[in-house]
């Protein structure tokens, strides 16, 4: 087992990473930047080192400082989190030179998980569908319209190197579809430097739903069920639960039979997330594969009983699956996770700032992962999760009155947070149904913000950020 | 406000006892805390652990006086006690990157500097090693060593305070 | 704002003891912590949510003003209108026990006392129904009726103000 | 299902009730005596009405006060938590008399089980080995001492109106016992006014182990597992886990047959707990029964997945067993509960005070029972219980291991807590190992404050403290 790990992160992850390594007698060393000296991870760290200023791009983006900080405190592992350089092949690769073990999956795994095309294509040899469309770039609009001819309309063109909605085009028919490629083209030039597209077939309204899995190092995978993650703003995540409303247990079994084989083939170890659109039909689509830990983590952890960041420490380690889980895998009852973001719920406007009042809602079947305290300060360099919050009930419905109750009973004063606009999700009877996809959210507001017209009526950018549900980044 | 005024705000706030001012003019604005924290600075959380929680709480590789404000009044290794008023003026340099420090070009070689010398901008006060580079520190101005408040060989985080430099 | 408007402020700050001080005129703020700590403990935390909270925020059986300290400048069935004088002088009659109030000793007799009306000792100025009993509530020193705060039939909770009275 | 209930409790139990609750759907009224204006239990609530000052005689324990105010805001059932009301027979007939639903036993089943020799007589009937010894209180020393000939020394004498060690003596040889009895009975006389004692054999160094059960209105019955309580000082329980390490599958499920059909026999209703002895070979001797829910309920809610106080309240609304709980209750990993209570963790003088720094520990696997706030202030009128940290892990050792990191994050400023106590426990090789017994903690305190003798270090008291497990009061 590890002596000592550094921790790449802050926040809330970071303080999870440290309750793995505390309950495991790991060491921990924690960086941070000047805009986070007082931070909970800092405090909670046995070591912890100040790796500069707050604008992440030189503190816990910048590899020389973090690679710096893990030599000068003689550790033997770096666990990464999620975001900042988790995902950076480059990142892992420099770890393992400097003799320092990377808590994930290894580089040229990342790096081809990194690549949609080289995933797509190991994932539909396993026999996972994939959404159908161009198999690489667009060479000509002759080319998109035999394709959209051939998978049928409506259509959807992506900047290859884009993200965000920009050379994002839905194509409805064939007559508009040669000059949306132009338009696609020109604007994906103009944003990115490389004017490449391509093709896929648009799912109206699809639901997100990932698989959570793990991989040991001596070729042993599991699966840990799926999470559903339909419910988002503008690609942003915001409620989580486990199991999905929508998935039969077939489907789960098959999707995990094959996914289980899919990983063991490219040789992936640690923790990681298939992610999926589930179309009007309750077919699943391959969409990507995240090599790290996820923030909606707890979820499974609750249905599961599997502690996801102890595994990975475990099986970076070099222990097997079968001493980390109980296997079978056990499921039970319902986990449902509420991100409460420093945002104006209405507006989702960052709402950094000073906490000057909170209380944490307690009891039977209730979690929070939070770095937040009476006083601590959200500031407006980093994203705004404040805190997760999970529970966990016999059912669903168990689990959301759950919710309902400890949102109620979540106090946060100084800052803006989504609590609000959670108590509406939950209340909705959409939610409650179960029968919703990504586009719930963009309804819920214009139910209830009808007098407050935004800038999200747009009827074009409705409909990306509807289809473009695939594209949530965790 | 002119600076004088703020000094007697601070002399007010200090002969008072108040724990902390906050005056805000139009775009300007002065916060002071006094010294003593509120009441009792043990019992508050997390400013309980301010300063050493952050940088030194358990960190073996800290530096003797990490991110002093103001500096040490009588560094160990400094001759030239300077009086309160000269410290003010005092100039600060800290590492721009973590990494180990090193007040010489090689182990046998003399340090860049010492205690006392007068030096000249961009003049390379010490190294500090990061990922097998070594990284120049160099000064900004000319001016005197008064301190050097890190050992040879010990690491240093971001921000942290190497040299005291008295400005000419 | 001054400086010696500031310190005027400060001094005032720390010898009353409060906690906190802020005060805003347009762009120019000031704020004074001292040294006390929340003296005051309905400024933090569920204070946010202070008096509201603790005693009426969902309380249907919640009286118009509850639990006012000093008492209302003017309550809406006094017409002897009192200045703040007079009002720190007034005596306040609360509930000993949680009940239902009643003005008067049936449905149809006129109330034990008005509002202007002179009392005395051991006089009944309500009754309050508990458990079925009824309890007389009786003034215990002399003086006039200066308000009645609940109206008839209301329930009552323990150290609830019924009556000010301002004593002869 | 109630509309509303009144809540005749304060800090976190009510809070626990409120939780439930919010969850079912039923609205709250809080009482609270004018020292807790500014509670959590207050707050919370959807109506609060103020009862009385600080002292419980003149609030939480006045039952017409209590009574007053659930009639004015017209409620249809009152919770009593634990402590103050919760066994009091009188309050819970008054209840039924007002036409307000106590939420609990029938008042005669109180009555029956606040009596220890009837309860001694209907748990023994059924087949539970209880504690040999006077069938009554004791005529004479003859009686005496042809009794403990007959039960074997050594034997305890007890003041049957009594409680704290007062007139209780422990007499090891027959030599002793005629001095100890007169002794004893001029001692109970003077402190309780009724000189009456009876004898019990003594069990030198008991484990206290208890089981936990409901039952509905339909005279059904379930066992949930039992409880370990032994980690006490003075015959306050500190630490409690489950399942406890010393029982055998075999032993438990033949304790829980009889139990099942001891409560089924006499009518019980609502949530219960038989408390034990178990001596140095392993057997159980039944003690009483708290006919109330007990401050250490959330171990068993995390072994079973049962929400207890949820059960409570639809088992009172007349739900039947079938309906709230799994059967068979399945068991899964362990759980501890560590009581952090404001007081000096070396001579346990109370220190009420205001928490003027709090961080709540979070995360996987801990729950936080507690009305404390940042600012919030621990009054010295009641008990010192400030949070119930448990913990649950899939072994034991996770367990133990998560409850050490949830006490390193748990920060309590402004007044002394228990949590170094309870980090020193989980540290020691006898609580680690699962072999320990009432003594426990005199045996720590004794290693630990060597340099710093204490009064029980007095050698009599010493021995009535560790006899007295079997007084635990809760």
């Amino acid at each position: 087992m590890f002596r000592k790990i550094l921790i790449a992160n802050r926040g809330e992850i970071a303080l999870r990473v440290i309750c793995a390594c505390k309950e495991l007698g790991i060491k921990t060393v924690a960086v941070y930047s000047e805009a986070d000296r007082h931070s909970l991870h800092v405090r909670f760290a046995d070591e912890a080192i100040c790796i500069g200023p707050a604008k992440s791009s030189r503190s816990y983006l910048d590899i020389p400082s973090v690679i710096s900080a893990a030599e000068i405190t003689n550790v033997d592992g770096v666990h990464p989190g999620y975001g900042f350089l988790s995902e950076n092949a480059d990142f892992a690769e420099v770890c393992e030179l400097s003799g320092i073990k990377f808590i994930g999956p290894k580089p040229e795994v990342i790096r081809q998980m990194g690549s949609k095309q080289r995933a797509r294509t190991i994932i539909e040899s396993a026999g996972i569908p994939i959404l159908r469309g161009s198999r690489g770039v667009l060479n000509s609009a002759e080319e998109a319209l035999s394709l959209a001819d051939e998978i049928g309309y409506p259509v959807m063109l992506k900047a290859a190197e884009g993200g965000g909605g920009r050379g994002m085009r839905i194509a409805r028919c064939e007559s508009e579809l040669p000059a949306l490629v132009a338009q696609a083209q020109s604007e994906a030039a103009a944003a990115f430097s490389c004017g490449d597209v391509y093709l896929e077939k648009l799912i109206e309204a699809p639901r997100h739903i990932e698989f959570q899995f793990l991989g040991d190092e001596h070729g042993d995978v599991e699966i840990l069920g799926e999470r559903e993650c339909s419910i988002q703003r503008r690609h942003q995540k915001l409620l989580e639960e486990s199991p999905s409303p929508a998935l039969s247990p077939g489907l789960r079994a098959r999707t995990s039979d094959r996914l289980r084989e899919a990983m063991r083939s490219i040789g992936y170890t640690n923790a990681g997330t298939v992610e999926f659109l589930m179309d009007e039909n309750g077919e699943l689509y391959f969409i990507e594969v995240n090599a790290r830990i996820q923030v909606e983590h707890p979820v499974t952890e609750f249905v599961t009983g599997v502690d996801i960041v102890k595994s990975q420490l475990r099986i970076a380690a070099g222990e097997h699956l079968d001493d980390i889980l109980p296997r079978p895998i056990s499921f039970s009852g319902h986990a449902i996770e509420c991100r409460i973001n420093a945002e104006n719920p209405e507006t989702f406007a960052p709402s950094p700032g000073r906490i000057t009042g909170l209380n944490l809602p307690c009891g039977i079947g209730v979690r929070v992962d939070t770095a937040a305290y009476t006083d601590s300060v959200i500031p407006p360099y980093y994203d705004s999760l404040v805190a997760k919050l999970i529970t966990h009930g016999s059912d669903r419905d168990e689990a959301i009155a759950r919710m309902k109750r400890a949102l109620d009973m979540f106090v946060i004063e100084g800052i803006h947070t989504t609590i609000p606009l959670h108590e509406q999700i939950l209340s909705s009877d959409a939610f409650v149904s179960g029968r919703f996809d990504t586009t719930f959210l963009t309804k819920l507001n214009y139910n209830h913000n009808h007098n407050h017209p935004e800038e999200n009526h747009n009827s074009e950018e409705l409909e990306l950020s509807r289809a473009a549900g695939s594209l949530s980044h965790d | 406000m002119s600076i004088d005024e703020i000094k007697e705000l601070i002399h007010v706030a200090r002969d008072t006892g108040i724990y902390e001012l906050e005056v805000q003019q139009g775009e300007n604005k002065v916060r002071i805390r006094t010294a003593a924290g509120p009441a009792n600075p043990e019992m508050t959380f997390p400013a309980a652990i301010p300063v050493p929680v952050t940088t030194s709480h358990a960190i073996p590789i800290q530096p003797p006086q990490p991110q002093v404000t103001p500096p040490p009044s009588e560094p160990s290794a400094a001759p030239p006690a300077s009086s309160p008023q000269e410290e003010d003026k005092n100039i600060k340099v800290t590492s721009p990157i973590v990494g180990t420090y090193y007040d010489a070009p090689s182990p046998n070689a003399p340090p860049f500097v010492k205690v006392g010398d007068r030096i000249e901008p961009r003049q390379v006060l010490c190294i500090i090693e990061s990922m097998k580079l070594m990284n120049e520190i160099e000064a900004e101005v000319a001016g005197t060593v008064v301190a050097k408040l890190v050992e040879n060989g010990r690491p240093v985080e971001y921000g942290e305070t190497l040299f005291l430099i008295r400005p000419v």
